[in-house]
C-alpha cells in the first residue's frame, strides 16, 4: 500500500500579522514530506523560520502568525482539525521539543508531574503509574538520582536538566514524529551525545520520524538522513545530509560550513557570511540571499530563483546552481 | 521607522476599542468636570423646594431633588468634587502603596518583616475610625477625605505590588541589570514597575470606582465635603430614601459613578494592552 | 383570637437598659413604664399621674412632699416594693457617686424619709414645682435595692412587663409580668420583642414584610409616602417635644449682637425648611416651646419671613455686605437638611454660612456643648419644657437676660398653674423677641404600625414606647 | 610572572535544597575551585550541565557569594569591596547570560536595553553619544539600527542573545564573563560574534571567560581552557594541547562526544557508561574519598576510589586532577 | 521549619504588641468623652466625675494601657462601657455572625469570578471577554448596600420567601441563621467578585503568554486542561493577594451591608463603639481585626510558598 507519507507540508506560508493591520510574510511556499522513521534535518539563520515551522506543524501558532497552505498528517489535513482534533495529535502523533529550556518549563510544577501529565492524559494510566514512568523517562534522558529529581522543580535544575526534562515530555508518549527544536543547545557534549542517542533509539526501534532543527551542522550530520536549509522562510537546498555538507550547492549552504567554528593556526579570523540577516520588511528584490551572496550575478536580482531538482533527492534555489548544471 | 510608527497611531487606535471607548468616556467625564466650574445650566446649589422632587424633563434635564436643586447641575458639579477627590486619593494611594510595596520587594529581610507589618496595622483599622482620626487631627473638607481615602489604599496596593514585584525579582534579566551595577532603586524604577504596571493599572482602574463611593460614606459621617458642594456619593447616599419615589435621584449618580468606573476600567484595559509589548501583534 | 405577641422597631439600640445610669433615650424606650415604673408617671397626654405612689400631699410652703405608696407590690425577682426601696432608688441618684443623668433633678431634695413602709417624705431645700413631673422621668424610677447593680444588662422593675433577654444589635424581649400590681391593668400581650433596625430603607422593609409590627419612630418622613397605599399599615403622625434648633453662641460676635440675630430670623422661612428637611410633616415654632406644652402661645409671627427687613436690620446692625460663619451640624438626617436650607436662605441676605458636618454625640459634646467654641449649630431638643437652659449657666448658648431668668424663678415659686402658664407665655415671648437661637420647627412622631393594633402613644410627651394598653383588634 | 586578572581562591559554594516540607539537602555547585584567569586572554571553561559554571560566573560577577573562598580580581577581593566600590568596579566585568529570553526585560526596547550598563562609567555620556555608542555596538553583533526600537520578544533566540552580548561590551570592560554566550546562535552569527571576541581582546585586551559546553567554539578562540566536572577542575592548560592530548579521562570523553560536520551518522559504538555512574546523585556530600569520576572512568583503579586526586601540574602549563595523567600521556590520543 | 515557626511567631507577637500601643494611642486621640456621651448633656460635672471614675477614665495613661494589654494576655477583654457586659461575649457573638458572613461571601465571590475572569482571559477580546467585562464592571461600579437593598426588596418585600434582615441567632437552627445571610453575602460578594475577576483575568492573560502553557498544549492537552492545570496555578498569586485584602474587608467593612440587612456584625459594632466611644470595645475589636488581617496576610504569605516554588527560596 502505498501509504500517504506520515508528514507532508505543502505549499506552506506564515505570515505575521502586524500592529497597523499589515502583513509580514515569513516563510514562503515550504513544502516536504518526512516518512515513518525519517530524519529530517533543517538548518538555518537564525530567525528563518523553523521554529515557526515546527509550530505550524503542531498547530501552535502565535496569535499574530496567519498560515496558508497544507499539512498533512499521515493523509489527515492538521489544519483542517479544531483544537480537540489536534488535542488528539499533539503529544500522542507528533511531540515537541522546545528551543528554551528556561521557560518552556511550568514553574509551578514538579518537573514529574509534567511529564506524567501528558501520560494520565492519553495513555489512561493513574497517576501512580504515570509518576513512575516519569522517573524512568528521566532516566531515560540521564538524568541522575530521577526519582529524587522528579519531585523538583524546574527551577532547582541547571539549564541542561531542564532541556533534558522537556525531551522526557516529549518521548513520553512515543509519539509518531518528533519535532526537535534545538533540543540540545543548551547541553554539554556527553549529555548531547546522550540525548542523540536516545532520539536515535526512538527513531531505529520505534520506527519514530523525526525532524530536528539546529544549527550546529555536526548534530545534523551525526543525526539526519536528509537536510533542508532554510533561509529567510525560504527552501534554499535540500538533500541527503553526506550530499548537502560535503557537496553543498548553494552558497548559503557553503558560506554555513565555512562558518563553522575550527581553530586557524594563522590566528585570522574564521569566516562569516558577510552583512546581517536582512528584515523580513526589506528583504532584497530576486533571491533573497543575494545581497550577501559572493557570487552574485545580476540575474541573481532579476526574480526569485525557482525551486529546481538537479539530482533525485535533491533540490536546489540558485539560478547559479541551474546554470552550472550539466545538461 | 519612528516616522511609519507615528503615521499608524489613528489605524492602531481603531483596533483598540477599550482605549477609544474608555478614554473617550473619561475625556467625556474630564471635559464635565471642568465644564461645571465655570458652567451649569442652573447653580447647582440653588434650592427652589417649591419644584422639589420633580422627575426628569418635567423640571431640568434630570429633574429635581428633596430640595428643588437641578439634579443635571449638580451631577456636573459632582463631576468635578467626585473625580478631584477619587483621583487624588488614588494616586495618593497608589503612588505610596506602590512605593512601600516595591521597596518591600527590593529589600525583604528586616524592613519587608517591619513594613508589611505596619502595613497590617494601618489595614487593620477600619477605614471610617483612621477617617475619623484624621478628621479630628486637620479638620474636615476635601484633604482630609482624600487623605482618608489614600489611608485605606495604601496597604492595598502594597500588598498587590509586593506579590507581583517580588514575581519579577525572580526573573533572570534583574540578575543582567545587577549585573549591570544597578542599584536596588534604579532596578525597581527601570524594570520592576513597567514589569508590574498592568497589575497597578487594573488596580488603579478599581480603585477608582471604590473611592468614589468611599467619599459618598465619609461624606454621610460628615468627613467628605463640605455641603452645599455636591458629590455623587453624597448625591446617592441622599437619594437612599426616595428610591421609592424618586429614583432618577439615585440612578443618576449611581449611572455616573457605573460610567466613570467602567470608563477607567476600559481605558485601564486599553492603557494595559498598550504598554504591554507582547500585545502589539494580537489582535 | 387575637394576637398576643407583638415586634416592635426602634431605631437605636439602647446601650444598657438602666435608665438611671445612662442618658439614651432608647433605653427609656424599652424599660420606662414596661419594666421600670416611677412613684408617679406620666401619661400619654402628658399629665402627672400616680402610680408606685397612689397619692401625695404638698405642703402649703411646697417644701415638704408625702407620697402614700401602693401595697403589696414586688419586683419581678420578688423583692418587695416600699418606702426603703424608694429611698434607695432616691438616694442612688442624687448620692455622691451617683452616675444618673439627670442628678439636677435631685438637687432640691434635702432629706428623705420613711415613717411607715409605705409613706415617704422628701424635704426640699427650696421650692421646686417641677419636681413631681421629674419623678415621672425615665431618669427618676423605682429600682430594687438587690438588682439595682446589675439592671444595665438584668433589669428588674415593677413594670407589667419582665426583662427576658437581650441579643446585643439585635433585640430585647420581653414577657407580661403576670404578678403586676396593678389588677387594674388587663395586658393585650404577652411577649413583646424590640428589633433594633437602624437604616430606614430597612425599617421600611421589615414593615411592609411583616416581620416588625410596629415602628412608632419611624426614622425618614421622606417614605411615609410610600406607607400610604398600603393597607395592612397605619400611619400616624403625632407630637413630640423634638424641637429643631439652631442655636447661636450669644457671646461671640455678631451673634452678641440682637439685631443680628432677629435680621437671621427674618431670613427663615419656616415653611420651607419643613417642606425641605422634613417633607413637609413638623410644625413651626417660634421659640424653645411645642404646641403640646402648656401655657403655649403662638410666637411664629414675632419675626415672620421677611428679608428685606432682616437686610436692612443687618445693615443697621453695622453689616450692610452681611457675614460669614460656620455652622457644626450633627449627622442625624435633620440637621444637614436644614442647615443646607438655612445655608440659600442666609445667601439671600448676603450672610455667608459654612457647613462643618460634626460627630454627634462625641464630638459635638465636646466642640459645641462643653467647649462652646462654635458660632451655630442645628440640633433636636428631646425634653419637655426645658425653656430653663437659657437660664442656666454656662449653657452652650450663652444667653444671659436676667429679665428671663426672673420669671423662670417665679415660675418655680408659684404653685398656680394658670398663674405658671401665663409667666411660660412671657417666657416664649421674651426668647422669641431676643432669638438666642433660630427657632424652626417641631420634629413629628411618625408612627407606623400594622393597622389593627390599638393602644400604642400617639404623641410623645415623653420619648417612650408604653405597652401597657396596647392590643390586636380581632 | 605577571599578577592575574582573576584568582580564583578554593571556592566553594552550597545551594541548601529540599523543599518547603521535604528534609534539607546541601548541594555543593562549586568544590573547591582554584584557578587563574591571565588579563588578555579568552579562557575557556568547559563542563557537563549542572557542572557549576553558571554558578562560577554568577559569584564573579558578585550577583551570588561563594560559601567559602574568595575572588581576587584585578588585585582586590571582590566581597571586602564596599557597595560603591563593587558599583564602580561593575563596569570592568560585565556578564552575558545563558538564558537569552530570561535575560532580557520584554517592557524595555532594545536600544535601551543595551545601554543599560553605560550607567556605571563615570562621564556620563550624553544621550546622542549614548545613542552612538549603543547603535555601533548593535551593528558589531550583527544586528541593524532599525532593530535597536523593538521590543526583545520581537527577536529571534539568536538575535536575542546578539542583544545581551551588546549590552556586554558596551562598557568595554576587562572582563566579559560569556555564559554559553553563543549557545543559541547560528553559525554565521556565531562565527561573526566569535570574530568579535578575538577582536576584542586583542585590540582592545579584553579577557573573557567563556563558558560553553561546545569544544569547536573553545577550541576555535580560546587561549586556555578549564575543564569542570562536578563543581571542580579537572584539568586546565593551554586550548590547543588540551584538547588535543587530554590529561583527563574527562576530557577525552568530551572531545570524544564532540559531533563534527566530517562525522556522519551514528557514531561507532562506545561502551556505555555503567548505570551506577547515572545514578549517582548531583547532589553530593563533602569532598569525600575518591575521584568523582571513577564510575565513568574507563582508567580507573584502587587509587582513585581511595584517594581524591587534586589538581597537579603533570607538563609545563598542564595542569590535570588525574591519577593517571601519565598513564594518558603515554596512550595514543 | 520549627526555627521558621518561631521566628514568625516572634515578629508577630511583637506586631501585635506595636498595634496594641498603636491603637491604644488613637483612642486617646479620639475627640470626645466617653462618660459625657453616656450621660447626655444633663449631666452635671460631678456626675461626669464620678463616671468617669467608675470607668476608670482618671487613671493615667499607661496605667490603663498595661491594664488592658495585661487582661489580653489573660483572655479578658474588659467589660464593655456602654453595654455593661464583657467585650468576649459580645464579639464572640458578632463573629458567629460576621465569620459565617465573611465565608459566604468569599466562596461566592470566588465562586463568581474564578471562572469568569479565566473564560474572560482565554477568549480574550472575544465577545465572552466582553460581556464578562461588563458585568465585572457592573459589579464593582453598583455599590454593594443598593444590591442589598434591592434583593431585600425582591426577596423580602415582594416574594416574601427571605427574611428582610435581622438573625434569629444560630441557636433558632442551622437553617434560618443560614437563610438570614444568604441576601447580606450575594449583596458582599458581588462587588468583591468584580474585583477578583478583573485581577483574574489580567493575571491568567499574563501567564498564558509564558512559554510553558505551549509546552503543555504541545503535550496534548487541550485549551482548557491547559489554561486550568497550567495557566491559573501560575497565575493565582495576585489572585491570592486580593482575595486576603477581601477576606479582612469583609470582615470589618462591611458596616453598609449589615446596616441594610440588620445584622449583629462585628463591623456594626465596631461603629456602635466608634460612636459611642466604647473605647473597651474599640480597643479590643480593632485588635480582633489587626489578629485577623495579620493572620490572614500569614496564610497569603504562605499560600505564595505554595503555590509558587520559586519563592520558597530565600534570595540573594
Ligand atoms: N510573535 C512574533 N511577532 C513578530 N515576529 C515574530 C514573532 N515570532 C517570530 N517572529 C519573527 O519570525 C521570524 C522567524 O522566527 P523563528 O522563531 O521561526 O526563527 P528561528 O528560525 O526558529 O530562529 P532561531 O534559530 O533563532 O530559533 C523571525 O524573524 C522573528 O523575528
Ligand atoms: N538555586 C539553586 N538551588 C539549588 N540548587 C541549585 C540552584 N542553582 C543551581 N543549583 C544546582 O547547582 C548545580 C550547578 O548548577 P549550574 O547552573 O551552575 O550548572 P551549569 O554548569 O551552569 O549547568 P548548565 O550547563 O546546564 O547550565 C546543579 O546541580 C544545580 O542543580
Ligand atoms: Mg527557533
Ligand atoms: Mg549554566
Amino acid at each position: 500500500m502505498s501509504a500517504a507519507p506520515l508528514l507532508s507540508v505543502e505549499n506552506l506560508d506564515i505570515a505575521m500579522r502586524l500592529p497597523d493591520g499589515g502583513r509580514l510574510p515569513i516563510v514562503k511556499d515550504l513544502s516536504l514530506t518526512l516518512q515513518a522513521g525519517d530524519t529530517l534535518g533543517i538548518v538555518g539563520e537564525s530567525g528563518s523560520g523553523k521554529s515557526l515551522l515546527s509550530l505550524a506543524v503542531m498547530g501552535l501558532l502565535p496569535p499574530a502568525a496567519i498560515a496558508s497552505g497544507r499539512i498533512l498528517l499521515e493523509g489527515r489535513d492538521l489544519m483542517a482539525l479544531d483544537d480537540d482534533g489536534m488535542s488528539q495529535v499533539r503529544g500522542r502523533r507528533i511531540g515537541m521539543i522546545f528551543q528554551e529550556p528556561m521557560t518552556a518549563l511550568n514553574p509551578a510544577m514538579t518537573v514529574g508531574d509534567q511529564i506524567a501529565e501528558g501520560l494520565v492524559r492519553h495513555e489512561k494510566l493513574s497517576w501512580k503509574a504515570a509518576r513512575e514512568a516519569a522517573v524512568d523517562l528521566l532516566d531515560r534522558v540521564r538524568i541522575p538520582d530521577p526519582r529524587a529529581r522528579a519531585r523538583a522543580y524546574p527551577h532547582q535544575m541547571s539549564g541542561g536538566q531542564r532541556q533534558r526534562v522537556g525531551i522526557a515530555i516529549a518521548v513520553a508518549m512515543r509519539p509518531a514524529l518528533m519535532i526537535a527544536d534545538e533540543p540540545t543547545t543548551a547541553l554539554d557534549v556527553t549529555v548531547q551525545a546522550e540525548v542523540l542517542e536516545i532520539l536515535d533509539d526512538l527513531c531505529a526501534r520505534e520506527g519514530m520520524a523525526l525532524m530536528l532543527i539546529s544549527h550546529d551542522l555536526g548534530v545534523i550530520a551525526r543525526m539526519c538522513a536528509r537536510t533542508l536549509v532554510l533561509y529567510a522562510g525560504r527552501r534554499m537546498e535540500e538533500g541527503d545530509t553526506r550530499g548537502v555538507l560535503t557537496e553543498p550547492m548553494n552558497p548559503y549552504t557553503r558560506g554555513l560550513l565555512r562558518a563553522v567554528p575550527r581553530r586557524r593556526v594563522d590566528g585570522a579570523p574564521l569566516d562569516t557570511i558577510p552583512g546581517t540577516v536582512p528584515g523580513f520588511a526589506r528583504l532584497p528584490e530576486g533571491c533573497v540571499f543575494s545581497d550577501r551572496c559572493g557570487d552574485v550575478v545580476a540575474a541573481c536580482r532579476a526574480g526569485e530563483p525557482a525551486w529546481t531538482q538537479p539530482r533525485p533527492n535533491r533540490g536546489v534555489r540558485c539560478i547559479r546552481a541551474q546554470q552550472e548544471m550539466p545538461a | 521607522m519612528p516616522a511609519a510608527r507615528r503615521k499608524s497611531t489613528g489605524l492602531r487606535l481603531a483596533t483598540r476599542p477599550n482605549l477609544v471607548i474608555g478614554g473617550a468616556l473619561v475625556a467625556f467625564l474630564l471635559g464635565i468636570a471642568l465644564v461645571s466650574l465655570v458652567w451649569t445650566p442652573l447653580p447647582p446649589t440653588k434650592m427652589q423646594i417649591a419644584l422639589k422632587l420633580k422627575a426628569p424633563l418635567e423640571k431640568g434635564l434630570f429633574g429635581t431633588d428633596h430640595l428643588g436643586r437641578d439634579v443635571a447641575s449638580m451631577l456636573m458639579a459632582g463631576a468635578w468634587n467626585s473625580l478631584s477627590i477619587a483621583v487624588s486619593a488614588v494616586a495618593l494611594g497608589a503612588a505610596v502603596g506602590t512605593a512601600l510595596g516595591v521597596t518591600v520587594a527590593a529589600r525583604r529581610g528586616l524592613f519587608e518583616a517591619v513594613a508589611m507589618r505596619a502595613n497590617d496595622v494601618i489595614f487593620a483599622f477600619p477605614p471610617i475610625l483612621s477617617a475619623m482620626m484624621l478628621g479630628a487631627l486637620m479638620g474636615t473638607g476635601r484633604g482630609t477625605a482624600i487623605i482618608a481615602i489614600a489611608t485605606f489604599m495604601v496597604p492595598v496596593f502594597a500588598r498587590v505590588t509586593a506579590g507581583a514585584a517580588a514575581q519579577v525579582w525572580a526573573r533572570d534579566f534583574i540578575l543582567a541589570a545587577r549585573g549591570a551595577g544597578k542599584g536596588v532603586t534604579r532596578i525597581t524604577i527601570e524594570h520592576v514597575l513597567p514589569n508590574i504596571a498592568n497589575q497597578i493599572i487594573v488596580q488603579v482602574a478599581i480603585q477608582l470606582g471604590l473611592a468614589i463611593l468611599t467619599e459618598a460614606g465619609l461624606s454621610f459621617l460628615g468627613l467628605g465635603m463640605a455641603p452645599p458642594a455636591p458629590t455623587w456619593g453624597r448625591m446617592l447616599a441622599d437619594s437612599q430614601t426616595y428610591l421609592g419615589t424618586a429614583p432618577w435621584l439615585a440612578l443618576m449618580p449611581g449611572l455616573a459613578i457605573a460610567l466613570t468606573v467602567f470608563g477607567f476600567n476600559m481605558l485601564g484595559d486599553g492603557l494595559r494592552d498598550l504598554l504591554d509589548p507582547r500585545e502589539k501583534g494580537r489582535t | 383570637a387575637p394576637k398576643t405577641n407583638l415586634v416592635l422597631g426602634m431605631n437605636p439600640e439602647p446601650q444598657g437598659l438602666d435608665p438611671t445610669i445612662a442618658a439614651p433615650v432608647a433605653i427609656g424606650q424599652v424599660t420606662w413604664q414596661n419594666v421600670f415604673e416611677g412613684l408617679v408617671a406620666i401619661d400619654r397626654t402628658g399629665k402627672v399621674v400616680p402610680q408606685l405612689a397612689k397619692s401625695w400631699d404638698i405642703s402649703a410652703d411646697g417644701l415638704t412632699y408625702t407620697f402614700h405608696l401602693q401595697e403589696g407590690v414586688t419586683f419581678h425577682d420578688g423583692e418587695p416594693f416600699d418606702s426603703a426601696a424608694a429611698k434607695f432608688s432616691l438616694d442612688r441618684a442624687r448620692g455622691k457617686g451617683s452616675v444618673n443623668p439627670q442628678k439636677r433633678f435631685f438637687a432640691a431634695i434635702d432629706t428623705i424619709e420613711t415613717p411607715d413602709a409605705s409613706t415617704l417624705v422628701l424635704k426640699l431645700k427650696t421650692r421646686n414645682s417641677s419636681l413631681l413631673s421629674w419623678l415621672g422621668w425615665p431618669a427618676s424610677v423605682m429600682l430594687g435595692p438587690k438588682s439595682a447593680a446589675d439592671a444595665k444588662t438584668k433589669p428588674i422593675g415593677t413594670g407589667p412587663f419582665k426583662f427576658v433577654s437581650w441579643a446585643k444589635g439585635d433585640r430585647v424581649e420581653l414577657a407580661a409580668n403576670p404578678g403586676y400590681w396593678n389588677k387594674a391593668v388587663k395586658l393585650g400581650l404577652d411577649k413583646v420583642t424590640f428589633r433594633f433596625i437602624g437604616d430606614p430603607q430597612a425599617q421600611a422593609a421589615a414593615l411592609k414584610s411583616g416581620d416588625v409590627d410596629a415602628f412608632p419612630e419611624f426614622a425618614a418622613p421622606e417614605l411615609m409616602e410610600s406607607f400610604k397605599g398600603d393597607e395592612k399599615l397605619a400611619t400616624v403622625i403625632g407630637n413630640t417635644e423634638l424641637k429643631v434648633v439652631a442655636g447661636m453662641n450669644n457671646a461671640r460676635k455678631p451673634f452678641s449682637d440682637k439685631r443680628v440675630r432677629q435680621a437671621l430670623m427674618m431670613a427663615v422661612d419656616r415653611t420651607t425648611v419643613i417642606e425641605g428637611a422634613w417633607s413637609g410633616l413638623g410644625q413651626a415654632i417660634g421659640s424653645h416651646y411645642t404646641p403640646n406644652d402648656r401655657g403655649y402661645i403662638d410666637t411664629t409671627g414675632v419675626h415672620p419671613y421677611d428679608p428685606a427687613k432682616a437686610k436692612a436690620l443687618l445693615t443697621e446692625a453695622g453689616y450692610p455686605d452681611g457675614f460669614s460663619f460656620t455652622i457644626k451640624t450633627p449627622q442625624m438626617p435633620y440637621a444637614p437638611r436644614s442647615a443646607e436650607i438655612l445655608q440659600a436662605m442666609f445667601a439671600e441676605i448676603g450672610v455667608t454660612m459654612t457647613i462643618e458636618p460634626t460627630e454627634f454625640p462625641a464630638k459635638w459634646v465636646q466642640d459645641v456643648f462643653k467647649g462652646t467654641d462654635y458660632d451655630m449649630t442645628i440640633v433636636a431638643h428631646a425634653e419637655p419644657m426645658d425653656l430653663d437652659i437659657y437660664a442656666r449657666d454656662p449653657y452652650y448658648f450663652n444667653y444671659k437676660n436676667p429679665a428671663f431668668n426672673d420669671v423662670l424663678a417665679k415660675i418655680e415659686q408659684t404653685t398656680d398653674t394658670a398663674e405658671q402658664d401665663k409667666l411660660y407665655g412671657e417666657a416664649q415671648t421674651i426668647l422669641a423677641e431676643d432669638v438666642p437661637a433660630l427657632y424652626l420647627f417641631v420634629l413629628p412622631k411618625l408612627g407606623v404600625w400594622n393597622a389593627k393594633l390599638r393602644g400604642l402613644w400617639e404623641n410623645e410627651p415623653i420619648p417612650s414606647n408604653v405597652l401597657t394598653e396596647v392590643h390586636w383588634e380581632e | 610572572m605577571k599578577t592575574p586578572l582573576i584568582d580564583i581562591r578554593r571556592l566553594t559554594r552550597d545551594y541548601a535544597g529540599g523543599g518547603l516540607f521535604a528534609r534539607p539537602s546541601l548541594t555543593r555547585a562549586l568544590d573547591d575551585l582554584t584557578m587563574t584567569v591571565e588579563a588578555g586572554t579568552i579562557h575557556g571553561i568547559v563542563g557537563e550541565s549542572g557542572c557549576g559554571k553558571s554558578t562560577l560566573a554568577r559569584i564573579l560577577m558578585a550577583l551570588d557569594r561563594p560559601t567559602s573562598g574568595d575572588v581576587i580580581l584585578d588585585g582586590a577581593s571582590l566581597f571586602d569591596l564596599s557597595p560603591k566600590e563593587l558599583m564602580r568596579k561593575r563596569r570592568d566585568f560585565q556578564m552575558v547570560f545563558q538564558d537569552p529570553f530570561g535575560s532580557l526585560d520584554p517592557r524595555q526596547r532594545v536600544a535601551r536595553i543595551v545601554a543599560e550598563p553605560l550607567h556605571v562609567l563615570d562621564e556620563k555620556p550624553s544621550r546622542a553619544a549614548k545613542r552612538e555608542r549603543v547603535m555601533a555596538m548593535l551593528e558589531a553583533v550583527g544586528l541593524n539600527a532599525a532593530q535597536a526600537e523593538r521590543y526583545p520578544h520581537e527577536f529571534s533566540g539568536g538575535q536575542r542573545q546578539r542583544i545581551a552580548i551588546a549590552r556586554a561590551l558596551i562598557t568595554e570592560p576587562k572582563l566579559v564573563v560569556a555564559d554559553e554566550a553563543v549557545s543559541a546562535l547560528d553559525l554565521s552569527v556565531q562565527a561573526q560574534v566569535l570574530n568579535l571576541i578575538t577582536r576584542l581582546k586583542r585590540e582592545r585586551g579584553v579577557t573573557f571567560l567563556f563558558i560553553t559546553h561546545n569544544l569547536a567554539v573553545v577550541d576555535a578562540v580560546a587561549d586556555q581552557v578549564g575543564v569542570m566536572y562536578r563543581g571542580r577542575l579537572v584539568e586546565s592548560g593551554p586550548a590547543r594541547a588540551v584538547f588535543e592530548r587530554p590529561l583527563h579521562p574527562y576530557t577525552r570523553v568530551l572531545a570524544d562526544a564532540e559531533p563534527s560536520v566530517t562525522k556522519f551518522g551514528r557514531p561507532p559504538a562506545r561502551p556505555a557508561p555503567p548505570a551506577a555512574a547515572l545514578a549517582a546523585p548531583l547532589t553530593h556530600g563533602p569532598p569525600g574519598q575518591g575521584c568523582a569520576f571513577l564510575p565513568r572512568c574507563p582508567l580507573a583503579g584502587p587509587r582513585c576510589a581511595a584517594e581524591a586526586p587534586v589538581l597537579r601540574q603533570v607538563l609545563p602549563g598542564r595542569q590535570t586532577a588525574c591519577h593517571h595523567a601519565e598513564q594518558m600521556l603515554c596512550a595514543p590520543a | 521549619m520549627t526555627a521558621l515557626l518561631l521566628r514568625r511567631s516572634a515578629s508577630l507577637f511583637l506586631t501585635l504588641l506595636a498595634v496594641s500601643g498603636l491603637i491604644f494611642l488613637v483612642m486617646q486621640v479620639l475627640p470626645g468623652d466617653p462618660a459625657a456621651i453616656m450621660l447626655g448633656t444633663s449631666a452635671s460635672p460631678e456626675t461626669l466625675a464620678a463616671l468617669r471614675h467608675e470607668l476608670g477614665l482618671d487613671q493615667p495613661m499607661l496605667v490603663r494601657y498595661l491594664a488592658w494589654i495585661g487582661g489580653l494576655a489573660t483572655g479578658d477583654l474588659g467589660t464593655s462601657t456602654t453595654y455593661g457586659v464583657p467585650v468576649s461575649g459580645l464579639i464572640g457573638e458578632r463573629l458567629a455572625v460576621t465569620l459565617p458572613l465573611a465565608l459566604m461571601a468569599i466562596g461566592l465571590s470566588i465562586a463568581i469570578a474564578l471562572p469568569l475572569g479565566v473564560l474572560s482571559a482565554a477568549r480574550r477580546n472575544g465577545p465572552a471577554d466582553y460581556i464578562a467585562g461588563f458585568i465585572s464592571q457592573l459589579f464593582i461600579a453598583v455599590p454593594g448596600f443598593w444590591v442589598g437593598l434591592l434583593l431585600a426588596l425582591v426577596f423580602a418585600v415582594k416574594l416574601g420567601v427571605m427574611p428582610s434582615g435581622g438573625f434569629p441567632g444560630w441557636q433558632a437552627g442551622f437553617w434560618p441563621a443560614l437563610q438570614a445571610l444568604v441576601l447580606p453575602a450575594i449583596a458582599l460578594a458581588l462587588p468583591q467578585a468584580g474585583v477578583l475577576t478583573r485581577v483574574t483575568r489580567s493575571s491568567v492573560a499574563e501567564v498564558l503568554g509564558e512559554d510553558f502553557v505551549r509546552t503543555a498544549r504541545a503535550k496534548g492537552l487541550p485549551k482548557r486542561a491547559a489554561l486550568w492545570r497550567h495557566a491559573v496555578r501560575n497565575a493565582l498569586v495576585p489572585v491570592v493577594t486580593i482575595l486576603g485584602l477581601q477576606f479582612t474587608f469583609l470582615i470589618a467593612g462591611a458596616v453598609l451591608v449589615e446596616n441594610v440587612f440588620n445584622l449583629p456584625g462585628l463591623g456594626r459594632l465596631a461603629y456602635q463603639a466608634l460612636t459611642q466611644r466604647d473605647l473597651v470595645v474599640m480597643q479590643d475589636v480593632v485588635m480582633l481585626f489587626a489578629g485577623l488581617v495579620i493572620l490572614m496576610n500569614f496564610l497569603v504569605d504562605m499560600s505564595y510558598l505554595l503555590l509558587d516554588p520559586r519563592l520558597r527560596e530565600a534570595r540573594r
